[in-house]
């Protein structure tokens, strides 16, 4: 348990490097997790090349779900697009360290399939976003 | 600190096996979440192998040994499940999968057929969405008008606001007995007559009073009442909905099958009569004699004394809860209700409440307990909430409190 | 007499509890009934006694480690009955009561959406009344024609008659893949594509089907499949529909209540994700867990060894039952036909032929078998059944005839 | 079991004394038990004091159903209409002296439910009738 709450989670929750609007944007997605009300919204600025130069979220949530945004957006400067669309569980899971159940995985992954429901333009986010 | 409860505890907690339960090395279960589905005690697991070793059969159609055995103690469960909560006859219970489909019954039958375009129903801000929901639908399908009774700050239904609503002369009306985030107690059978003397009739949502204090239809005056076997020591795949029987009589059915019909050709069918009209195939037959079971344990310990037991921990846990600094338990003073403590922590999320109490082996729920309009009301997304039940104890409280102030130094 | 079966039916039998019973004294059970429901290996019982006495919890919304070990269990179950059917993606398994909800589930949530005055709906002669009534009811809602497939005097679908009601233009055929009275195996692959021909969504009635042989949704190309645990090896109060995912998705919610919204507010809703947008309120926890033990029993014995152990039982059954004299026999041939033997005696009403089969510890069905229209066309008021399953031997069916002639003599 | 088919029963099962439709008739009704289809049609003749002077059924059914309607017509000649509103499950479960489960009752008492509903003149039978 307090494995799960390593120093590095509760860091990044208490100060987020990411956290904010970006105004203008190229890429904005948000959703929620219906079971908690956790809420997340990614914006993202895109270069010509496709290579996100700068991300910020906002929204509101549990430690897991708000560090995993920071920790996500922090991995994905200097990515392109297609490499976010390659992103799978296993990458935040890698990023938090930690191992979780599936109703604190859905926190832990509600930034993941914010940010690849953007990239991808859809309209509505769905689970398989986030699937193996 | 020892508190005065009139029950046994030591004694009640051998007879749920799972209380035994290490969640993790060292850290035994601290089981406060039975707002969300309640423990069970042995009797009840047994009598539904009993019925699976022993007597397992389809049940009403069959002459051999094992049907009938399996129809009498299905039906006979109808009979206990009925005079649990008052009811006069068995066929006015009808076995449905939950609460929830029990409201989502009232609402596809007696709402389908007798209300129309421009009518009122009335509900409550503190509606599970079980009970809005269901009505949601139906007001979408039939063009419905629905109003609600307010939330007041401390947590009660704003009465004022409920005769406003009466004014406009609604069809039905629709609350729960009990609150199953602030733990309210609202004063059900004031609020049916009043229906009633608007010309409404009045469904209870009793998914969280029936389990925890004396239910009683005829008292009440209720036209239906739902309720869950899950919530009250009993199996999950089980509820009911209590009818008043005319209201029963005329209603259509509600689904096609086996079991509801007296006749039927291929192109038309007669209905069978109560309460078998509205079980459509093969009943939850267990699950029918685990409730059975479920009712007879409850009524053994005796509901007047679950509840004094359950009013004398939340007393202390609201006292406890309320000395933390930052920590806030939203809904009225323990007078006014049940053993429902929902609170927030300031800094901290509840779903981060909820696992490190976890860690502590400690089952509390974090979220908006499926009640989201009245976490809007108070502007909060979610909550914590450490429900008690009548094994709970003044000792599983102290490890609670213990543990919420652990929480804090972590996040501090 | 020696019959080549595939099983080892003595240590299968080790696996049922109940069949150890004396029904009456010296009278061991002999349970015949299998179509009507199945009897429960240990390791179903077991299942729902872990959860219920170790990780009992309400799932979905909890952190804690009861909750979400509950969870993990319910959704796993629902993987392994999604894979015993074929099927792509478990979001496409939704649980019900049993099959007759979800051929009501169906009926209410894609018949009203897609069904307007004057459409056509096929179904067959043959099929249980919970594939009829769900259908009727929503004829007399929409003002829709049903048409009816016949059935042939030796039990088999009229392919002639079908082709009539394709021409119809119908926008749904649903019929049973094997009849719970005849024994009949239906054609449902080549029928299926017929409907999709004639631009027909095709549901199919499983509940027969998917216990006794192997039913693979994909091969079949069904757009939505019923089925009941209770008659495959499960418990009660559990079945599930498969549906065609692009269906589901476009489908209106069935029932409102928690679990099935992704956000409420007090005038509306936005439903949740396949397939809880058709689960409201708290599911059968145990008893999906249960079904997953169904599965994972049924599939460690093997489909194809369960079908053909029932192919040896019932063309061993139809030799000897026909050789009586009196007794007949409905339905086809054996290869026809799966293990059901419908019969009426000269003289002999089927419920004293089951009541007095009873006195020797045998269980068979007498009645109408939820297929009133198909006993009508046989102009048969009632029958009386003998069905098996895998725990069934050849020294049973003996028994049985036995049996029979003791009530020619009674009767004589 | 034996006992259940007491020669009683499977003597008016195969030789009942009453079966036949009264035509013309002062009381006649008919219903079925929808679990098994079992069917009775009673017919009465009644004079001027209430009381029954003629008696009839018709219908198929189950040897219980027929024995019992047989042994109920034959007890009820002679008696009141108010003396047969006053009959009970007990009277039916008396005629035919043996115990039944829950199912095979309702064979039992499918006569006295059809015959409480012609002499009540109820446009349906229900189970009220023939419960104590
Ligand atoms: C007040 C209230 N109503 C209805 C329900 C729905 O109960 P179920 O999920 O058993 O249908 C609940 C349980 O969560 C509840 O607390
Ligand atoms: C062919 C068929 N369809 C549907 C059903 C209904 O199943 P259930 O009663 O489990 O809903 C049955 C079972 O009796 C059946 O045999």
């Amino acid at each position: 348990m307090d494995d799960l709450y390593r120093e590095i989670i509760i860091e990044h929750y208490k100060n987020p490097s990411y956290r904010g609007e970006l105004d203008p944007h190229d890429i904005s997605f948000s959703d929620e997790n219906p079971l908690c009300g956790d809420h997340i919204r990614i914006d993202l600025r895109v270069n010509d090349l496709g290579v996100i130069t700068e991300a910020g979220f906002s929204g509101h949530g549990c430690a897991i779900s708000q560090a995993s945004a920071d920790l996500l957006l922090e991995s994905v400067i200097g990515k392109t697009l297609d490499e976010v669309k390659a992103m799978t569980k296993q990458d935040i899971l890698d990023l938090l360290g930690i191992e979780l159940g599936p109703v604190r995985l859905k926190c832990a992954l509600l930034s993941l399939k914010v940010l690849k429901a953007g990239v991808y333009g859809l309209d509505q986010a769905n689970d398989n976003l986030v699937e193996e | 600190m020892t508190i005065s409860t009139p029950l046994d505890v030591k004694r009640i907690r051998a007879d749920f096996p799972i209380l035994d339960r290490e969640i993790h090395p060292g850290k035994k279960l601290i089981y406060l979440d039975s707002t969300a589905t309640a423990q069970k005690p042995a009797a009840v697991i047994e009598a539904m192998n009993t019925y699976y070793r022993q007597s397992n059969a389809n049940i009403h159609r069959g002459v051999h040994a094992l049907a009938e055995e399996a129809t009498a103690s299905y039906e006979g469960a109808r009979q206990k499940v009925a005079k649990f909560i008052g009811a006069k006859n068995s066929r006015q219970v009808i076995f449905t999968r939950n609460a929830s489909e029990a409201l989502n019954l009232v609402a596809q039958s007696w709402g389908r057929a007798n209300l129309n375009p421009g009518d009122v129903i009335v509900l409550t801000e503190m509606e599970h969405h079980s009970n809005l929901v269901p009505w949601q639908m139906l007001a979408v399908e039939k063009n419905l008008r629905l109003e609600f009774i307010e939330v007041t700050p401390d947590g009660l239904l704003d009465m004022e606001t409920y005769k406003k609503c009466l004014s406009l002369q609604p069809k039905l009306v629709s609350f729960t007995q009990m609150s199953n985030v602030l733990g309210t107690i609202n004063p059900a059978k004031e609020m049916i007559a009043m229906a009633h003397a608007a010309g409404a009739v009045a469904v209870i949502d009793g998914a969280q009073s029936v389990p925890h204090f004396a239910v009683d239809v005829m008292d009440l005056d209720a036209d239906f009442l739902a309720f869950s076997a899950h919530k009250m020591c009993g199996p999950t795949g089980i509820g009911a909905l209590y009818g008043r029987e005319s209201l029963l009589e005329a209603m259509p059915p509600y689904q096609g099958g086996g079991d509801m019909i007296r006749k039927v050709f291929l192109r038309s069918f007669t209905p069978n009569e109560l309460p078998h009209k509205f079980e459509a195939g093969t009943p939850a037959i267990a699950e029918g004699i685990g409730f059975g079971a479920a009712v007879d344990y409850l009524s053994s310990v005796g509901m007047g004394q679950i509840e004094a037991h359950e009013q004398a921990l939340i007393s202390y846990a609201l006292e406890r809860l309320e000395e933390i600094p930052g920590v806030k338990v939203i809904g009225p003073e323990a007078s006014k209700k049940g053993g429902v403590a929902a609170f927030v922590m300031d800094g901290v999320h509840p779903h981060d409440v909820a696992q490190i109490l976890d860690g502590e082996g400690i089952a509390v729920r974090a979220g908006h307990h499926c009640a989201m309009p009245l976490h809007d009301k108070f502007h909060l997304p979610a909550t914590s909430r450490a429900s008690f039940y009548l094994y709970n104890t003044i000792e599983e409280i102290d490890h609670l409190v213990e543990a919420i102030y652990k929480v804090k130094k972590m996040f501090g």
